[in-house]
């Protein structure tokens, strides 16, 4: 794909596995734990921590049971007393068994306390569809966690805004929650300038336009910017915008953009109804509402759980194709003005 | 083998049969990943044979199990048919769950495999629920919750154990302790000396077997089940077993102890079984080599009619979801 | 605040008993079980189950340990075998321990077994701000369950509702949430009609209007109805929608009044970000845009967890007040048209 | 009272200084809620005072508490400053939470205590985590989680003890055996003879002890603390008690066994150790009255301080969401 030869990319396995190495290396107070994480082989199921136990030990990198109500409360009592606990749960599904620690627990301490006392913890957690897993496998809660005052949500869509993005989670003095796309984890990029941050809650306009604004992050960037560069040649410009951060949003960056397009679509992997475009349309719709030219768009997943057959996954999963029709039909439906 | 009583020639060559039919099972699986054909996720059962076989033959098509992604034995096992069971591995229309669930969720209740979850713990409490309503009813069904040893470290098995106990509830626990989690060993992430003790947090009886002993496994299988029958209520079993070919198909297992897995390989219980069978009189070589040759045959059409299959119509997006379709 | 004397009106916790009165007397696969629920003398912790197990014997009535993945996975194996469980699961927020029961379960089983399993059981849950309980007590998550597809959402907001909605839920072939409100639990109305149903999944106009479309459910049709009455004083006829059924929610009901009123605001007790407004709000957007003669106004709770100090609580529940003011900004904001 | 050596007088006397103060904080959190001017949600830990005083004795401010609901009776055994508290509880903003926690989060980092949950077993996996924090750095502290009989049959409970054995954490869990969780016994709910008998279930010591004794029960946390600081992992102690006023202040608690409470209260704990100090000569009954009569001063202060301090302002709840104040 790339048609320069001089930089070596890297992988997204590996810039996450570099950020780890790093943030570990410069705060002793990061730990790491997670079914798996220490095995000094092959350092975890995907090998995101690899090299971890056996450079910091076991002490600070260790495989936990499979018990994730226990990994999710080990990281919250050692954030509250100043850790930087970095936890893995291993797929988005298995939050579900971990939810009351996060919900109930990591979000809410901070107010509940009055600001005595915090908890600076990251969870790391992968999910995506594509691999034909099934129904229990690749799920996103992105939009709940979003709807639970006192949790970030992050997601990264190459591997230099993972590796910068994940250093600015663990740096951050809230809990994060730190999702990875499965196939994203087999594609290449840049490699990241070493120890960069990426600030959370900063938006990234990847591509700029005038026309329509594509409202993405995670696995969507890269659909979005090819339907973007698609349209191009039918002389359409479309301003893409690379949420990174879910919660909080980048309003500023979102509703610039529109201000100036007057057209918007927003795109996700999780399912349509009650997914974060509903509340990113809704807050275009309601601040530019006159600005607006045509009904924001949403594009996600259909109602139903993530099928196994591969004629059914394909449907399931929105692409460029998808992302590219709501553009269409963002610039159709015109108003008079 | 174990020298308690044996169960009956035909129960011992039905285990037997059933043991082989996982057998190469697997390994008709793992050669059809390789090609491409039936490109699924597979967790291989290979070496963990025995337990359900010694369950099920102690079991009605109206009992029912509950087990987990590394439940293709329990299965075959309890009886799915081969071709809706390969239909759906391989994703098609005519799989058991018209290809929508696959390999982590196969379900088939006319033969008693109500639920397949790839969620660690999540067969035990529902189990429960399927012996609730039979405890409710009376109508004397038995069911079973298949699941591995890292599972006993999660909330889910404690809360499940605890219920069925309170409520006598006739079901039977049976962990399938194949001695990993994924890349990590037994003794670094469960506290208990063995699993079966954690049956004394619930007073109710923890029995470790030799799950690899096909008689010893019978016997085990039998008392609980004949007990959860009697409305005596649950019980633990914790069958030692050993998984041939690490966690997931494709991965490495350099984490796996090699002297172990080579021990564990060479002490394969279905051969094992087979001469023993042989060596006491149960069977001729003839007729179970009668027999393995009828069941390659059927995994054969089985596999190659699903490959044939139609696959699942896109519109299926929209069923099932609720008992009304969804509009398009 | 009744006018009439005739009808002796009654209590929501009593509608509700009347409820599972009526369910288990007429159909014996119906069986409730949860914590507390089989006390012979109260019923539960409000006494809504009050009576079952002294009825109904405690095989069909039982009280459950604290263990509410086993609460949930009870009812879920019982219902695939064609029993009628409802579970109570006390509040709202103890669903986060048993999160993966409901949603990579419950939801799922019908879809993932290709139809051959189904598992109609009911969750009962309370939650709702406003008794000083603090920050674990309160939460509404029935934008996660909408988000969840295969699992139906109810919310009733008077005591004859509730017995026909509870109703209608336990018959449903396919698995509901009903959650309570626990300020209503003290509220009286008038009694329902013995056995009478209330179909799910529609919504119901609870007053008809000419000027502005005002969607509601749960604790939030009250206030509703308070706001549009004091703003008829003005001569503005507000439209209000009770929606009753959360997931699936009745879309042609709301967009036929927005179609005919040109305006609307969507309201609930829930945090407003990322809630059930937002995917409301954004199909109105999407269907009507045209139509609308301004943008549709969100009403919720504020960004944060639910503060204990009795002033916080007052300030973090929206009430009529609210609502009418977000009534009068889609009243305001008439584009040209 | 037991007849192991009893501590030095100094931590005999603190120990009923502690129980006191719980009691009379109790009678008069129960008083003040009946004239509506501090109209909080209290689940009364009378009848419980010995638990935590006996168990704080044997820590310093630097060691952690993770509690519960019902945990007043901890907080104030811990130390947390009357003022402060009761502000809280009044949902003032000079509260320890600036009002924002209320009774059932309780925080105050500074006598250590570090969390207080409303979840049933939320306290023990986070306790965990506070004992990790100290294996790590090697500071010495130890952790306790407290919570109830009831949530001994929840997931994180399993969950929490495993990961602390296996870790091997400075952790002490204390169960107080009230005999209720809810309005639901023990023995309908709880398949354990004892729940002390579950710490088998992860190699881990379980002690019964009874929770209303003050000497037996400051044994029992002081090995299980010295255990944990000594780095040789955690304890279980199930301390046996009894709630005098039900679950939740208000309740008809119809469901308790009328006796059971009445020989309960009969044998009160507080009235009881008092005259065990005196008759044993370790404090006169002066000593004693004047001690009494000082906590209830205290108690008068801190409670009509907290009424008359101020609200929060509604700004605060833009603040503690994060740590960088939402935008208005
Ligand atoms: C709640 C949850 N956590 C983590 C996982 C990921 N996972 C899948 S299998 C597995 C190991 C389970 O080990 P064990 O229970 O011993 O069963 P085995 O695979 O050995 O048969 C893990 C951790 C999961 N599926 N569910
Ligand atoms: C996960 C969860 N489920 C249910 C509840 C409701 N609840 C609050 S206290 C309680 C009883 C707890 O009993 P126990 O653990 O014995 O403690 P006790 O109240 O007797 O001190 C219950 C069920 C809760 N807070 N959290
Ligand atoms: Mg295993
Ligand atoms: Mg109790």
């Amino acid at each position: 794909m790339a048609t320069e030869t001089k930089v070596k990319k890297i992988g997204m396995i590996q810039a996450l596995n570099m950020a780890l190495h790093e943030a570990m290396s410069t705060d002793e107070n990061v730990i790491v734990f997670g079914e798996d994480v220490a095995d000094p082989e092959e350092g975890g199921i995907v090998g995101v921590t690899k090299g971890l136990s056996t450079k910091f030990g076991e002490l600070r990198c260790r495989s936990t049971p499979i018990s994730e109500q226990a990994i999710v409360g080990a990281a919250i009592g050692a954030a509250i007393m100043g850790m930087k606990p970095v936890a893995e749960i291993m797929l988005m599904n298995f939050t579900t068994v971990a939810m009351d620690m996060i919900v109930n627990h990591a979000a809410k301490l901070r107010f509940m306390s009055g600001g005595q006392t915090h908890v600076p913890l990251v969870i790391r957690t992968a999910t995506g569809a594509g691999l034909s897993v099934g129904g229990q496998h690749a799920d996103y809660y992105e939009a709940w966690f979003a709807h639970t005052p006192g949790i970030k949500v992050v997601m990264a869509s190459t591997p230099a805004e993972a590796y910068g993005l994940l250093l600015s989670a663990i740096d951050d003095p809230d809990p994060v929650i730190f999702v990875e796309n499965t196939l994203l984890y087999f594609t290449q990029g840049e490699p990241p300038e070493a120890g960069k941050r990426i600030p959370l809650g900063v938006a990234n306009v990847v591509r700029a336009g005038t026309d329509a604004t594509l409202v993405c992050y995670g696995s969507h960037v890269a659909p979005s910017l090819a339907a973007a560069q698609k349209l191009e040649a039918e002389g359409i410009s479309v301003e893409v915008i690379d949420l990174r951060t879910i919660a909080p949003w980048d309003k500023k960056t979102v509703l610039a953009s529109v201000a100036k397009t007057g057209r918007a679509v927003v795109t996700h992997e999780a399912v349509k109804p009650f997914g974060v475009g509903a509340e990113i349309s809704s807050v275009i719709h309601e601040e530019l509402f006159d600005q607006l030219q045509a009904p924001v768009q949403r594009v996600g997943a259909p109602y139903c759980p993530v099928p196994y057959s591969k004629p059914l996954e394909v449907a399931f999963m929105q692409g460029a194709d998808a992302i590219e029709a709501a553009i269409r039909r963002t610039l159709q439906s015109r108003v008079a003005a | 083998m174990s020298s308690t009583k044996e169960p009956d020639r035909a129960i011992l060559v039905e285990m037997y049969r059933k043991m082989t039919l996982i057998k190469q099972n697997d390994e008709k699986s793992r050669a059809i990943i390789l090609t491409g054909k039936i490109p699924m996720v597979y967790y291989s059962p290979r070496g963990q044979e025995c337990i359900p076989a010694a369950v099920s033959v102690n079991l009605t098509t109206e009992d029912n199990i509950c087990t987990i992604y590394r439940g293709t034995h329990d299965m075959l096992a309890k009886g799915v048919p081969l071709k809706d069971l390969w239909a759906e591995l391989a994703g098609r229309a005519t799989g058991t769950c018209k290809g929508k669930g696959g390999p982590m969720h196969i379900t088939h209740p006319a033969s008693g495999v109500l639920v397949t979850t790839g969620i660690v713990g999540s067969s035990l409490p529902i189990a429960n629920g399927v012996a609730l309503a039979s405890q409710i009813r009376g109508d004397g069904r038995v069911a079973v919750a298949y699941f591995g040893d890292g599972a006993s470290n999660i909330g889910a098995f404690h809360e499940a154990l605890n219920m069925a106990a309170i409520w006598k509830l006739p079901v039977i626990f049976v962990c399938q302790n194949n001695l990993y989690g994924e890349h990590t060993k037994y003794e670094k992430t469960t506290a208990a000396k063995q699993i079966a003790d954690r049956a004394a947090s619930y007073q109710m009886p923890g029995v470790r077997v030799d799950g690899n002993d096909p008689v010893a496994m019978y016997h085990a299988a039998k008392t609980a089940i004949d007990r959860a029958r009697a409305g005596e209520g649950p019980t633990l079993i914790e069958a030692m077993t050993y998984r041939f070919y690490g966690h997931v198909f494709g991965d490495a297992d350099k984490y796996m102890d090699a002297d172990e897995k080579k021990a564990a390989m060479a002490a394969d219980p279905v051969p094992r079984y087979r001469q023993w069978l042989i060596d006491n009189g149960h069977a001729s070589a003839d007729e179970l080599t009668a027999m393995e040759a009828q069941i390659d045959a059927e995994l054969t059409e089985a596999i190659e009619a699903a490959i044939a299959a139609p696959w699942p119509e896109v519109s299926e997006l929209r069923k099932d979801v609720f008992a009304q379709e969804i509009a398009a």
